[in-house]
């Protein structure tokens, strides 16, 4: 199942919701403000490492680079574009969106 | 793969519509058939032909209608939504007694059925909001 | 979700959640939820809801919006029974961290901890958020 | 007391549009002086007159209409925000060459130099938004 | 200082932004989705009382009424209609949205 | 406010802080907020601004929205101070719950811990959130 994030983790419940709720070998795509939770340094970073264990964590680049993060993405999210955003859709059977 | 797209803010005010704008034309570039784009909530508010953003940024609605019209999209606006909002086409500002309509060129406003049926018909069903 | 499919009388029959994470009145999504879950009912698929954050406050008992001047539309989730919609799944964690227990709300549920929530999330065709 | 209200949202989706009418029934009931209200943001969207909700809902944008004929309130639109968002009114639609106006009675568009005038000339400026 | 809150305290972080940034003496108001911070019983309480010691918490009684909570709030929190609400805007001297 | 206001020329001057907490382009706010407060300059007011929660992104260096498709709008915090609006206010706590620091922001501000913060918001006349 592939998770979709639009939300910063430090404005919304969003991002904790879908990892709490999140199955292992889930993959959880971060966009829009979501990005952010994809990121070094913040008080949510351990959330997200701690979470990698059991999921794949992807974050989108036009979203990344408009927020001038994406030179701090943390270890192991790997980083895709729109083209990358449909193959993960393609790729997982279901999807559900964090709103 | 069939696609749809659950489109549920408005334009500008979220990146929900650009979000959405961006994936369908991937999606397309892709080689996969966009089975429908539907708008529900605020996202019925981006079917507007009177919006006149500043000329340096993006026309989001015409943006939409040109895609549409490249790649023949079935664009949805749910009526429901529509007339809370104020989204009307020619007849159901007709039907409604309304003396003008608003609605952009490959907007079709129809039920929310229309949802419901892309979810049946379509592989996958991808939504954008708030 | 194709693989996962159902056939029956020659139409598809897929599994449908409609995912409630946001309060009732303040945001309208609970409300125009609630009607495309009233609208898929007509569809004959295999629907179920669940309530997650402050969605669980949607079910919450005593909604009196007279004051507010909304209309109070909780009584639309006692109606779905009706529409054959029963699988209201409520999140425990969510529940109990607003302090809420089964007794508050206006309708049966099934109550489940995440981990089981998270496996019917899983097993899903087609989810759409609100 | 001279009070400036300032609503950001839109009609129906967010509960901000209600709260400030609340709010400005009260002042007025109060003794108030409700020196302005200015729409921002999505705001905007509640001065279109083309809305046509459910018969059982309230009527946001008629409701504003009448409480500012009854108590000449004045009601402004910020014009760049109009402008992204498709509210129109006749010199506008006639100015960008748009073949509809939108907007309903009682509203007027206006620059942005409405709302700090406001903040400068009012006691107190409440903001209502999501 | 009138502080207006109109969002959850479990979905959004401006409830806790706000307390943080109230200064002694201040007025906190609660309207909307943001009445459910002016409740019994629920993971936020603990936040919300410790900072009455401050600050004087007020809850908007049509917004409780209708989200079934007029019967759980917390001790302490005044509950006002709008004509209160209005009054609470008047006898401060500025007021600040936590949008 | 009015027992605080200074009289100049004439004319009143309030203290105006524009206060704010959300992120660049996933909503509009930071983008509209910018254009009030320019429009501010022009009525020779005392502006301040206030950048808490996320609203510390909005000043991040280093934007590019080529690939978004939207407008960049960052380089206009750095014209600020051309309209003499020159105290830009940051919240220490928000800045370094984010993992940023000063070398990160594309322009000069006033850190400020959370009370020297909530001191300045209180000696304002007028505070407009986004």
């Amino acid at each position: 199942m592939l998770h979709i994030v639009n939300k910063s983790p430090y404005e919304r419940n969003s991002l904790e919701s879908c990892l709490r709720l999140a199955s292992k070998g889930s993959a959880v795509l971060l966009i829009e403000d979501g990005v952010y939770g994809a990121t070094k340094g913040g008080s949510f970073e351990g959330k997200v490492l701690a979470a990698m264990a059991d999921v794949k964590v992807y974050a989108l680049a036009p979203d990344l680079s408009a927020r001038g993060m994406a030179d701090r993405v943390l270890d192991g999210v790997s980083v895709v574009d729109y083209g990358g955003f449909v193959d993960l859709v393609a790729e997982h059977t279901n999807c559900q969106s964090w709103l | 793969m069939k696609i749809g797209v659950l489109v549920n803010e408005g334009p500008y005010t979220h990146e929900a519509s650009d979000s959405a704008y961006n994936f369908v034309k991937a999606a397309i570039e892709k080689g996969h058939e966009i089975y429908r784009v539907f708008f529900y909530h605020d996202g019925v508010n981006n079917s507007t032909r009177l919006t006149e953003p500043p000329r340096d940024d993006r026309n989001i609605v015409t943006r939409w209608s040109e895609l549409a019209k490249a790649h023949n999209l079935d664009m949805v606006v749910c009526i429901a939504a529509a007339q809370r909002r104020g989204i009307m086409d020619e007849n159901e500002a007709k039907r409604q007694g309304k003396d003008a309509n608003n609605i952009a060129e490959g907007f079709r406003i129809s039920g929310l059925g229309q949802l419901v049926e892309a979810g049946i018909q379509c592989d996958r069903l991808v939504t954008f909001g708030d | 979700m194709s693989d996962e499919m159902d056939m029956e009388e020659g139409g598809v029959i897929k599994k449908f959640m409609f995912v409630n994470r946001k309060a009732p009145y303040g945001t309208i999504y609970a409300l125009e939820g609630l009607e495309v879950v009233l609208i898929s009912a007509a569809f004959e698929q295999d629907v179920s809801m669940a309530f997650i954050d402050d969605g669980v406050y949607e079910l919450k008992k005593g909604q009196d919006t007279k004051e507010l001047g909304q209309k109070n539309f909780s009584p639309t989730y006692r109606a779905l029974e009706g529409y054959d919609i029963e699988k209201l799944y409520v999140e425990r964690e969510s529940m109990e961290a607003r302090g809420l227990t089964e007794d508050d709300l206006l309708v049966d549920v099934i109550v489940m901890d995440r981990a089981e929530l998270a496996a019917k999330l899983d097993e899903q065709d087609v989810l759409i958020s609100f």
